[in-house]
């Protein structure tokens, strides 16, 4: 043999490549350093056509000189690598994923059985109605039932994620507000909101007003009272909020809003906390997001593709993107647009396939299985704050609904451990760790959704988990997480010498 | 309780008493009564998951799906390209599927490298220094294109050529709306667009957008985009299709400082139009602007490669309402479905698709122009896509063609004068173009 | 927070559940340690019939007085489970598996996506032929196939691996002999036979002789001679041999064994070292069993299942077990029993599903590809023989076919390093381990098999890996492997405290 | 080279430098000249995967496939259960698919811990104390169960009943045919089998073997098996139903020294007969002559909780001609799908499936024994599955009710006077009870 020894760390050579499961610590090399010229994967049919060559097919002021440099390696490194990869990646599957506002439950493996049927896939999005019966009924029956859900009047399934669906929103205010010849300029949210709301609010043409938490952690009415005048546009809320705490006097609030003429936005992140319990509708909300990739068990992909549909009430809904799917007189599917619609969402139907997947769901749950979701969801939530007090202050120590918000405060002045240290302890013990500094209202803020899929078992083993963390909190800690893939990342090195692709290196 | 909540009777009581409660129902005391839902959710009880399953599947199966049932010449931003089993298999492993955005880089290398190894291939693919790590979708892409050219340039007047999409347009109207941008349509002129002379009254663009190949799958001129923008000091916004990129030359390198595109093509199935995947890349000058999320590699503490989300302050959770753009979740698995597939192809497969994808477009072209009534909609060059002029209605053909066993095309709006658009990938064969040929000729009859 | 922080190791209870994934090094507890009364996973759909209790359908003296305690667990905790038990087992997804006589090779996805066709895995096996057209079909063109890649006349698709594919092969031989009235009592095989051999051979109801090696790792033609007679129903022979050395005398090995009325049979497990360089059938083997999870790329499940097809010469197809998928006049398919078939093999007609994975094998590498494999998996033998000179002792350092077998011998002398210390620090360097021990006639045997779908670079580095193994072999080589899910595993107590259950903790 | 060669040209030549040859040819020197097959094997060029799949899709579209084309009512040691997603999506994992039988306990407890906790199940199934990691199926068992039994006791004659599944009866004679064990058939009578009063002439058996419920559906008296076998001091073998036994009390509880069965109905779809799952536990008297891997549970180094294959020298790696049986490839990744099966059932779980299965059972025999010219086969009391005489030939019926819709059943050999068995699962309802009556009235008229 002559080759060196290969570094174990670092620019791993491909050799490398086929040798690192199992062993967690060791890296796995680019894809692009596993390629080697002239090797390959691919095969195609045999097409039996004239074999035209690139000259003879495209005109040579479009011609490229040279074929864009990708990976060549075989199906089977191709493969390893990416296995190897994915035993690099904590997961829902592999434990508990305790992500507050995240909503990181089990997904039942049905619903990838039923996103996989070819009946479904491949379909093309041009297709008639004629020749997508199928797609379309299952569209108009998600809608009616996430009509049920929300207690809402009519359904755009087309925006790709909660974000999308935050902007569509606040499209639909716009132009609602437009149409009754009263533009206006002003939406409210809260202090405790999630970062995606004030964004869409600047992208919806609007200006955001905060209105700060009072002590109970909920909206403070007086000072709602103080921003709302008619140049509000709405308010968006999310009820449970995102401390988890239940908006108690949501129906004031939408009494005061709808009182200036304003409308009332629901982000619909939180929404499994009151499955089957109460509806944003009867709180009084015109328009209402939802996150299927959180409360209607589409898996987060890692960061997507997730589904967010915008359910209306009846005077909103004429403005709704479409066309929407609708069932006609003669029982059969078909495609409408609202007459006066803001337009399109999404290039297509929205993310369909996600739409499966939430459609499985809602058939296997049912209305009483929704229910038992919430329930538990918010079970989970509360034992688990009750378990950690003693341990970490709870800057709101009263019934939450389906998360917890608990701080890291103390841990950080007695010990100089702060949240984000407690959350890579914790990966070390295991488990995905919590959302931190987030809400931003929160000092050292530890966000904990446990989620109903989560037994007790597991509850115990986190709070465990969190309660040794606290009582053992040290300076140490800031060496943690340390039997991870990799040990603490450094993210101002990478802002600093930003190397987004391989060939930045 | 439901299927998938674990909890067991006594399990319940054992925790309630825990937290001090007497019942379930104590848990939404919160909740004031009037707004508690009484008498429950008014939908079916839950099925077992043998019964859903049978459901969906008679749902499925009440769609005509492409192979099939039937033969795909359709395409207008939507492919039906070969997809091996290795990508699916390899991407749906549940450590892709369950995890979610990484926002603990420590237990997320999985992610994090396949997303900095698919930014690596968009931008080699569009020519550009920097990739995002993925958007909805071509439409949605288009529409954070030129905010972040309005953004940049400081003017809200938008050139957008005829050529791109019409559902991309539609999209970019309604997106305006709320930025009140001033989209200014550029109408085609045999296939390709024509640029006005002057600044075409008003504030000049501060960003032109085309897509290469257009809609009506023709070859548009970049350089004279790119002269168009320079004229007015605007971004040119390219929407490209990576698949063509396996044959022409970068838009990068003809000049574009931002290109979007459609990434389905790539690993992701027709899917009735989603999940698909943006792709978005940019001139490193603009990365501080960039839409969504970006992957970087760093060092861990012990010095040893790691990824990580990077330029994080761009983004909502921190920046808020001046964020460079609203999106959180974005399609994730979709780019790591697409960063898989491309290397299966490699450099060697992605030319084969590209030139594979433009025979049979071409042996499709020469077959139906061949038929009497069927007229090309434009003469400029065409690649992996083609429009044509029909005797009869396109949305007719389509559904005769059916009956045939083909989804013949897509039918054009009034805006390109009606007709069809067909394509024809690297899956489509001689025999199955003759069928196509003979099978349109009998019902345009 | 009153529960005891759970021990990571050892019995680890229910809530240490969620809280492994990663960590290579912490332990799974058992799914019944998981379990937690009254939880569960299962939903079957309404039958609506009648509520029938078990005392009205079952006779009481049949009845269970109790139920059987199996697991209780949600969905969650099922899959959470069995994926986190996934991450700590290698497999040939994750890297290379040099295992010597097991043909590790890279499994194509394509047949995984053929296997799981509803239109295949949905069909009763007592189904008749009318409605199973497609399926003997299959099996029909597998069989022709393999007799093609054989040269052999006839095959049966029923035996489930190759031990049970050598018994087939040996009532064959039986059935063959006792026809001709002339029963015979001895079966030989060389000593670097595989132990499958010589234990089919007593389950045949012979006697098993063993000739020796000669010095060049070959069959002693003499010893052979010598052992010849007319008791002698026939001669078991790998080619290449567990060596990885091709018998070069294997005309005249033929002809001596015809000569006495023998039998020469064709054990295939190396079968991948020559497909469509040379054929048992044109060597002079009468009867030839396949090893499909090898050379077919059969993935290997952990164990199985796999495929051991029969091939035999026309002489021998009337033994065949039955019935036989076949091709009728009329271009449909149907079975056939032969009319003197020793019977049944297995009590359907196979592992049907590896059958679909082995025939989609075939299709897409067509004869060309075929012999691809072979090149590349002798070329990359022999690759490794070189890499390894040196380093180790090559008892047979001549070319070779698809594996190699090097020596610990002089690291045993040396430094006390065993081949099974090798191993072990093999899999500490993220590879699996070569085959050990075997064959038995060398002396610390290190078995390797690179297989053709391993690239140069893997192959440096695992070269890179052994090189660098045996230059630093020393004492502590016995704690090797450290960096594994668990360390060296007491082999011998498992045996003395025997614990095959649970329950028998 | 071909698809799943990853070597380029540059890899091949820099090899054969290294190795010292100049071409691929030379690697094949060592084979006579004589034997080197001349212009290669006759078989098709390779295809690509898409063709492929093309090609094993049409054949597997020319079956009539169970629930998607005919519905269920064919039994007979295949049974058509429900197998939830969770199950084959968790077990095929490519860690469990792609591994090999696991020789490095080290890098193999995922594939141990699975094994151990399926014979953990296994054995409580069965009422016995050691289960092993799987047969090949359960004939295969049934074969295994004998070799034992006959080692164990010194004599070779065993009894088997009439009522033994006959394809299982067709495979120990022909493994017999080598062991030169000699098997005594036990005729049924009414359902169950009569044993012989005496030895039945000649040596008394070592062994008794019987089917619970036997290949009729009929439940056989154990209790008088295990006296017959006590009169001869002989082992008493039970070829059980795993789904039968979530009703039925254990065959260890009733006397059995052994316990084989077959698998195939946790977690196995039909799959036209294998892979399935040989099951095979003994009393622990016996575990050294047990047949195949056995998993035990010890520690590592560290003394971690840690699985290993264990008494390994009853093998033939490590006994060669006097192992205690010659498997060794088992069925290990089917085990693993019956573990996740059985885990996901719970003790709940397979009590519904046994008792939803009776009861579907009961429903269809009621309904088609009120059908003019449908008689029951046996008197005896089943369970799960039952035997009818009818009008015409079972045959005959399979293939007329095929054109209804239904698998009907199992044609019976002569040996049991011709007619059908017919079982129901848990998948049958009322509405397919219905309508299988129905349509077998129709087609019997
Ligand atoms: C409270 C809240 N609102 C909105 C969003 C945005 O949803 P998405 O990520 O789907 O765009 C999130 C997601 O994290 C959220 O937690
Ligand atoms: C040389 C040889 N012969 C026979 C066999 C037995 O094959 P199987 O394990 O499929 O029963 C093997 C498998 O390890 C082998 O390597």
């Amino acid at each position: 043999m002559t080759q060196d020894p290969t570094s174990r760390e670092g620019s791993a050579p491909g050799g490398r490549a086929s040798s690192i499961p199992l062993l967690g610590r060791d890296a796995e090399p680019t894809i692009f350093e596993l390629s080697s010229p002239g090797r390959r994967a691919w095969s195609f049919r045999d097409q039996d056509l004239p074999d035209w060559s690139a000259d003879e097919l495209v005109p040579p002021e479009h011609l490229a000189p040279e074929p864009v440099a990708l990976p060549e390696v075989s199906e089977r490194d191709l493969v390893a690598h990416f296995t190897r990869l994915s035993h690099r990646q904590y997961s829902v599957d592999l434990g508990a994923y305790p992500l507050g506002s995240c909503t990181m439950k089990y997904n039942p493996k049905l619903c990838d059985d039923a996103a996989a049927l070819p009946g479904f896939a491949h379909v093309h999005p041009s297709a008639p109605a004629s020749m997508t019966q199928g797609w379309i009924e299952l569209l108009v029956s998600l809608g009616d039932a996430l009509c049920q859900v929300t207690g809402m009047h009519a359904v755009t399934l087309q925006p790709p994620a909660g974000a999308a669906g935050e902007l569509t929103g606040l499209l639909l205010m716009r132009a609602f507000h437009t149409a009754n010849g009263d533009p206006r300029r002003k939406v409210v949210i809260p202090d405790s909101a999630h970062g995606t709301n004030p964004a869409s609010v600047t992208l919806g043409g609007y200006e955001t007003v905060t209105v700060p938490s009072d002590e109970r952690g909920l909206v403070d009415l007086e000072a709602l009272r103080a921003v709302l005048d008619t140049d509000v546009a709405g308010i968006m809320l999310t009820n449970p909020n995102t401390l988890g705490l239940f908006e108690e006097d949501i129906a004031e609030i939408a009494a005061m809003v709808h009182e200036v003429g304003g409308l009332l936005y629901y982000d619909g992140a939180n929404l499994n906390a009151i499955l089957g319990v109460t509806r944003p509708g009867d709180m009084g909300f015109d328009i209402v997001h939802m996150n299927l990739h959180k409360t209607f068990a589409v898996p987060h992909g890692g960061g997507g593709p997730g589904a967010g549909p915008v359910a209306v009430s009846a005077r909103l809904a004429p403005f709704l993107p479409g066309p929407l799917p609708v069932r006609l007189a003669d029982g059969s599917f078909g495609w409408s647009t609202p007459e006066r619609s803001i337009g399109r969402m999404h290039g297509w139907h929205g993310n369909g396939l996600a739409l499966v997947r939430a459609y499985a769901y809602l058939l296997a749950n049912g209305g009483d299985g929704l229910r038992a979701v919430a329930e538990a969801a918010v079970l989970n939530a509360n034992w688990m704050r009750v378990a950690l007090r003693g341990a970490y202050d709870i800057p709101f120590d009263r019934p939450n609904m389906h998360e917890c918000v608990v701080s890291a405060t103390r841990l950080r002045k007695e010990h100089g451990v702060r949240a984000m240290d407690v959350a890579k302890r914790l990966l070390e013990e295991g488990f995905h760790a919590p959302t931190v500094y987030f809400p931003l209202i929160v000092d050292e803020a530890l966000m904990i959704e446990p989620t109903e899929t989560e037994s007790l078992d597991t509850l115990r083993a986190l709070a465990d988990a969190l309660v040794r963390i606290a009582e053992g909190a040290s300076e140490a800690d800031h060496d943690a997480p340390r039997a991870t893939p990799v040990g603490r990342v450094d993210e101002a090195r990478a802002a600093r010498h930003l190397i987004p692709t391989f060939d930045a290196r | 309780m439901g299927h998938y909540v674990p909890h067991t009777e006594a399990d319940i009581e054992e925790m309630l008493a825990f937290v001090g409660l007497d019942s379930l129902e104590d848990l939404f005391m919160v909740v004031p009564e009037a707004l508690r839902l009484a008498g429950g959710l008014d939908l079916a009880p839950g099925l077992s998951e043998f019964e859903v399953l049978d459901e969906v599947q008679r749902l499925a199966d009440a769609n005509l799906a492409c192979s099939s049932d039937l033969v795909c010449f359709a395409g207008g931003g939507a492919y039906d390209h070969e997809i091996p089993s290795a990508v699916w298999r390899t991407a749906m492993r549940s450590e892709f599927v369950t995890a979610y955005t990484p926002y603990q880089p420590e237990v997320a290398q999985g992610v994090l490298q396949a997303l900095f190894e698919y930014q690596t291939t968009i931008a080699r693919l569009t020519g550009l220094e920097v990739a995002n790590a993925s958007l909805y979708d071509g439409a949605t892409a288009c529409v954070e294109a030129i905010n972040l050219a309005v953004a940049a340039t400081g003017r809200s007047t938008v050139w957008v050529s005829g050529g791109v999409h019409p559902n991309w347009r539609a999209t970019l109207r309604t997106y305006a709306a709320g930025t009140g941008h001033r989209l200014v349509d550029q109408p085609l002129d045999d296939g390709v667009t024509r640029w006005p002379a002057d600044g075409g009254g008003g504030e000049g663009p501060g960003a032109v957008l085309v897509q290469y190949p257009n809609y009506l799958g023709c070859l548009e001129d970049l350089a004279e985009a790119r002269q168009v923008a320079d004229r007015h000091g605007a971004l040119l916004l390219v929407a490209f299709d990576p698949v063509a990129a396996g044959v022409l030359r970068t838009p990068g390198s003809l000049g574009a400082d931002v290109v979007v595109g459609e990434g389905q093509p790539f690993g992701t199935p027709l899917s009735f139009g989603g999940p698909y995947l943006g792709l978005f890349s940019v001139r490193s000058e603009h990365v501080r602007r960039i839409p969504g999320r970006l992957v970087g590699e760093t060092l861990d503490v012990e010095g040893r490669r790691a990824y990580v989300t990077t330029l994080r302050t761009r983004e909502q959770d921190i920046r808020r309402e001046k964020a460079s753009s609203n999106i959180c979740t974005n399609q994730t698995l979709i780019a790591v479905c697409c960063a898989i597939q491309l290397s299966w192809l490699g450099t060697s497969g992605l030319r084969e698709v590209a030139l594979r994808s433009a025979r049979a477009t071409r042996a499709t072209r020469e077959a139906v122009l061949a038929i009497d009534g069927v007229e090309a909609t434009a003469s400029a060059p065409t690649l992996r896509e083609f429009a044509i002029q029909l005797p009869l209605a396109g949305e007719a053909v389509v559904e005769r063609m059916a009956e045939e066993g083909f989804l013949a095309g897509v039918p054009l709006g009034d805006e390109y004068g009606g007709g069809l658009l067909v394509a024809a990938t690297e899956r489509r064969t001689a025999s199955e173009i003759d069928a196509y040929a003979a099978a349109l000729e009998k019902v345009i009859r």
